[in-house]
């Protein structure tokens, strides 16, 4: 039963993303050494406790079905994007000869979704987190299905699955080194963290999920953090050999790996400048963009030897 | 009897019909492209029904993007976007909706008349590697005509859109439309306005009041309007 | 899930993409019409590439090279768009009544 | 109480801080409690802290702030009078520890002991929504007319590339958490590109003139107008300002120090005191400066952190400044800003004077003209862009030598503990708010640094001044303000 798996999994890692987000805040800010374990362990439920308790706001005629459907959107694209990946070898919740493609589908509609977010609430400061974040979503997505791509060349498949089986012999990340980096901007970009969060920012208050209380902010909180599991587990897959280990494959291999790359982008996302938004344009088209396409070349070169 | 596919489809069929009349039914453009994308995701599904895996998500894969752009595009060039003032935006309806309903009796009787053939796809075809070889196989000069097409279509927005053109700012002698006969020159522009909108400017600045006593949110616009500028 | 099922769908998109195309006013809306129009005669290529033709790959082909119009059509679209307000600030097709300047 | 209010309750209160005058350092303190947790939306909050006064101006967007809180919520208000029309909330002294206070009143909103406040304004839109007009469109007109009570955009000319769209005016503060305290503005915005902006409000001293109770607040205000181009202004001719630009010209400067009869000055005990004291005063409002840039290249961690070691100098703690400035270098939050962002030209920046007119290469700075400082062999640092980079690493390199300053005056105090003669440093302090005597810059500064920055950008070069600095571009309105002003957006946070 895959999908059981897979939502353990999610759960686990939901909760391990809360707990390392606040640690790694607290440390990054020299928080006085007291307690900071434990409160790092509370937070995720005390912050689901307040948003319970809290009313749901509203504003002054704001799109209502798309302000409720949108976080439920995104949830429900973090799932899907998790539910591509395979636990162990065959055995994935979608098992179709086109995942990767279908994760590019996510991409997508994530970017819908949190436009969707900010437009909804027809307030300004979310609408600019809205605008911001389509600007910057687009060529972000785009450079992250090349990587991909790359990553589908030696498999010959466009199936996730595949594309763990043919890491056997060696990873990903040592035959394209440069794809890894490039995919975990998109994970910082999928998640709106830290150098990449131009939705939800702090120069707009809050961006997108500024406007929001209550169960809809925990909604989306969860989402997002949902979303950056979905992630760990598909950069995992797809460069670092998911279930594949020295020894037993298995899922724990894959949640082992997921959990490094969650410490390291919520460290990231903690501890990096946001570039302004028409400045991060520039590098994205002109730098980033031209280095996906240097790491497919390599990649073709290296699968055709 | 009907099959769990049937159900699907009809499902799918329905939600891509009434969302696709809903896109033109609807005051939020932001919705109205969405709704659009729904559809399209609708037909991306029923094209999975259909054993064309890639097609079908490349659909939704592509078509998120363009409903994305699209839906940026309607929020920057219409004057009420979010559809809180519902506006008539519909011209010569009574001649769309014939034409309309007449292209779908057209093409229905048309595939009711035929004898389609039927030559179902053969189970477990490799339609995805069989895609792949044809595109880059013996097809290889329609699909690099296709990357050439996209590429001459990337210069061409970039020249048509951009404000230096060949012969100075394309925006120079810019003449938006009157809104009253005998307002702003616009010589070419016949004046025939009548439903009060239309035009996005040009129009006389003397109704912008701000309002007294809002609470939280709306627009709010309160320097001079400029009128633009006369170059020719 | 016949054939013919599949062509009333797509043409029932057709007509009111058609519909669309023809009665709205912006030009942003009329993209959409086409779009939509669009979105019937892919569905008709896959249908009949699935159900007709034995599944030909060249029927798939044609199915990218119809994706590929859209793409075309909505760049091209929106660049006249642009460059149609750049030089009249109209965005309505009443505002555009001659093809010179 | 059930088990999810009393988990509820264990949490961190979620406070969103209206900001009045005078208390944006200790409210930046205090909000460095893990009891507390500031919020940067009122949607978020549970209690609405008012700290200090608000001003008059400020009080109906205190109102519709306080009706965005969701309920639960409950209002506190801290050294701060009751403001007009504002019910009864509840109410602390300016010398009454909050954080107990803020807790025990979170603790009753969830028991339901403190019932969550209602609204202070109508729930209504400010005009019939539908039904009037040609279309049931609610009001007159749709180009430029006001149906349903919201004037309709209207095009405006572009700065990017011409395509002149819809602009739209928005009016932000003066409790919005990314801009300095009681600072307003109104910004037209092409997308999310600057138009226009204008000062509606300066904003607020972030520490009091003087307070009794507040034991730094004195000395806060001596560092505050430490506008070091204000002698030049006095001295009347920039003919100074070259002079003193020069480093080691001890001419100008003794010159200048013996006009104001300062010669006398011995160093003592007391004078160490007071210098390293006034030294750490101006570090910590740096850092604190810092700390609000961080905030807006998203560094949320890294500003607490800088808050943090601002608080401990505050309190006389030696802080290195070093380990941060590599956290921050690591970080990119130099690299982040583009160069040349918000650079101010000489004029302005002569206008403007602070640590913005140090960053931008001129050697200027009141302490050249203490004895005190010259015992200490003190030379101004300075920077050659005078953009927001340059600021940056003004503030840090100034907060850096203060703390070197103050632990150089402790070290050399012995040496001269023969004179017993208190005397402070700074004879002649500079009156307190110095933007009166100030030639304002004869331009709107302001309005000229915003245009055409794009939203982020534009933050960063408002928190790139100190208060004293932006104060000084306000621009009082010509013609009385309509208090109609209060109609725009209003996004009253």
């Amino acid at each position: 039963m895959p999908w059981l798996g897979t939502l353990v999994l999610l759960g686990g890692s939901v909760v391990f993303v809360a707990v390392i987000d606040s640690l790694a805040f607290a440390l990054i800010a020299q928080r006085p050494p007291v307690n900071l374990m434990r409160d790092a362990l509370l937070a995720p439920w005390r912050a689901v406790a307040v948003s319970l308790v809290r009313q749901q706001n509203r504003t002054e005629h704001p799109d209502r079905l798309n302000w409720a459907l949108a976080p439920a959107l995104y949830l429900a694209l973090a799932g899907i994007g998790l539910a591509v990946v395979p636990l162990a070898p065959g055995v994935a919740v979608i098992d179709a000869p086109t995942t990767v493609v279908l994760w590019g589908a996510v991409e997508t509609l994530t970017v819908i979704a949190v436009f969707l977010h900010g437009w909804s609430a027809n307030a300004p400061l979310p609408l600019i987190g809205a605008y911001r974040y389509a600007a910057m979503g687009l060529p972000i997505m785009l450079l992250s299905m090349f990587v991909l791509i790359g990553t589908a060349l030696p498999a010959q498949s466009l199936s996730v699955v595949d594309i763990v089986a043919s890491q056997h012999d060696v990873w990903n990340v040592l035959r394209q080194p440069l794809g890894l980096f490039l995919f975990l901007l998109l994970g910082l970009s999928l998640s709106l963290r830290g150098p990449f969060d131009y939705a939800d920012s702090a120069d707009l208050a809050g961006g997108t999920a500024g406007e929001v209380s209550g169960a809809a902010r925990l909604t989306w909180q969860l989402a997002r953090h949902a979303m950056l599991v979905a992630f760990a587990a598909m950069a995992s897959s797809a460069f670092l050999g998911g279930y594949l280990g020295p020894v037993r494959a298995g899922p724990w291999w894959l949640a082992l790996k997921m959990l490094v790359l969650i410490t390291l982008l919520v460290g990231a996302g903690h501890s990096l400048a946001r570039l302004p938004p028409s400045r991060m344009l520039t590098v994205l088209w002109t730098v980033l963009l031209p280095l996906a396409f240097l790491d497919l070349a390599q990649a073709g070169v290296v699968a055709l030897w | 009897m009907v099959s769990g596919t049937d159900l699907a489809f009809w499902t799918l069929a329905a939600i891509a019909i009434v969302s696709g009349w809903r896109v033109f039914r609807t005051d939020s453009m932001v919705r109205s492209a969405f709704l659009l994308l729904l559809s399209f995701i609708a037909v991306g599904l029923i094209m999975l029904l259909l054993r064309a895996p890639y097609l079908g998500v490349a659909t939704i894969f592509m078509m998120g993007v363009e409903m994305m752009v699209m839906a940026l595009f309607m929020v920057m060039f219409m004057m009420n976007p979010a559809g809180l003032n519902p506006m008539n935006m519909v011209h010569q309806e009574r001649f769309a909706i014939v034409a309309g309903v007449l292209a779908f009796a057209g093409l229905a009787a048309a595939v009711w008349l035929t004898d389609l053939p039927h030559h179902p796809l053969v189970a477990g075809r490799p339609v995805i590697r069989e895609l792949g070889m044809e595109l880059l196989g013996r097809s290889m000069l329609i699909f690099e005509t296709a990357g050439v097409t996209l590429l001459a279509t990337m210069i061409g927005t970039v020249v048509l859109s951009s404000r230096s053109g060949r012969f100075g700012p394309a925006d120079a002698g810019s003449l938006p439309p009157t809104m009253t006969p005998g307002g702003m020159p616009a010589g070419r522009i016949p004046k025939k306005r009548s439903g009060g909108h239309g035009g996005h400017g040009g129009h006389a600045p003397s109704a912008a009041s701000p309002t007294a006593g809002e609470p939280a949110h709306g627009h709010a616009n309160d320097h001079p309007h400029q009128p633009p500028e006369h170059h020719a | 899930m016949s054939l013919q099922a599949i062509l009333l769908v797509a043409a029932a998109l057709i007509g009111l993409g058609l519909y669309g195309a023809l009665s709205q006013k912006s030009f942003v809306m009329l993209l959409m019409g086409l779009e939509l129009m669009l979105n019937g005669v892919l569905l008709i290529v896959v249908g009949c590439w699935s159900r007709s033709t034995d599944g030909d790959p060249k029927g798939q082909l044609l199915a990218i090279i119809v994706m590929a119009v859209m793409a075309v059509d909505m760049a091209i679209g929106f660049a006249l768009v642009t460059a149609v307000y750049r030089k009249r600030q109209v965005d309505v097709i009443e505002g555009l009544t001659t093809m010179k300047h | 109480m059930s088990a999810l209010r009393a988990l509820a309750a264990a949490a961190p209160v979620a406070v969103f801080v209206a900001v009045g005058e005078g208390t944006s350092d200790r409210v930046d303190d205090l909000c460095l409690r893990a009891e507390i947790e500031r919020v940067a939306s009122p949607r978020h909050a549970s209690v609405l802290l008012v700290a200090g006064g608000v001003r008059e101006r400020d009080v109906a967007s205190l109102r519709r702030l306080h009706d965005q809180l969701p309920h639960p919520r409950a209002t506190l208000c801290w050294a701060s009078d009751i403001p007009a029309h504002f019910g009864t909330p509840r109410t602390l002294p300016p010398d009454a520890a909050p954080v107990p206070a803020l807790r025990e009143l979170y603790r009753q909103l969830l028991t339901g002991e403190h019932p969550s406040e209602s609204d202070l304004l109508p729930d209504e839109p400010p005009a019939p929504w539908r039904g009037i007009g040609e279309y049931g469109q609610g009001g007159k007109g749709m180009m430029g007319g006001t149906p349903y009570g919201r004037p309709m955009p209207m095009t405006d000319d572009d700065l990017r590339d011409g395509l002149a769209l819809d602009a739209y005016t928005l009016r932000l503060g003066p409790f919005m958490p990314t801009l300095p305290a009681g600072l307003v503005l109104t910004l037209t915005l092409q997308g999310d590109v600057i138009q226009h902006a204008r000062m509606e409000s300066p904003p607020l001293w972030p520490a009091p003139p003087s307070s009794p109770h507040a034991a730094h607040a004195a000395a806060v205000r001596e560092v505050e107008p430490l506008d070091d181009s204000s002698i030049l202004h006095k001295q009347g001719s920039s003919a100074a300002a070259s002079k003193g630009s020069k480093l080691g010209d001890s001419d100008a400067t003794g010159s200048s120090a013996g006009q104001r009869g300062q010669d006398d000055s011995r160093y003592t005990p007391g004078i160490a005191r007071t210098l390293a004291h006034r030294e750490h005063q101006r570090a910590a409002q740096h850092l604190r400066g810092v700390a609000r840039m961080l905030a807006v290249l998203e560094l949320a961690p890294l500003a607490e952190r800088c808050r943090r070691m601002a608080c401990a100098i505050q309190h006389g703690d030696s802080v290195p400044i070093a380990p941060l400035r590599r956290a921050l270098v690591r970080s990119g939050a130099f690299a982040a800003i583009p160069a040349g962002l918000g650079q101010l030209d000489p004029p302005m920046a002569r206008a403007l004077g602070g640590a913005a007119l140090r960053a931008a290469g001129h050697a200027v700075d009141e302490r050249l003209y203490d004895r005190a400082y010259r015992e200490l062999n003190f030379r101004v640092l300075t920077q050659r862009d005078g953009d927001v980079r340059a600021r940056l690493h003004q503030w840090l390199d100034e907060a850096e030598q203060s703390m070197h300053l103050a632990s150089r005056a402790g070290d050399l105090a012995p040496a001269a503990a023969s004179h017993a003669d208190e005397r402070d440093v700074g004879h002649d302090p500079l009156p307190a708010d110095d933007a009166a005597n100030m030639p304002a810059p004869n331009h709107d500064a302001f309005a000229t640094l915003l245009r055409g920055l794009e939203w982020n950008e534009a933050m960063l070069v408002i928190n790139s001044f100190e208060v004293a600095v932006l104060r000084r571009m306000y621009r009082p309105p010509k013609d009385p303000p309509e208090e109609a002003g209060a109609t725009h957006h209003g996004h009253a946070m």
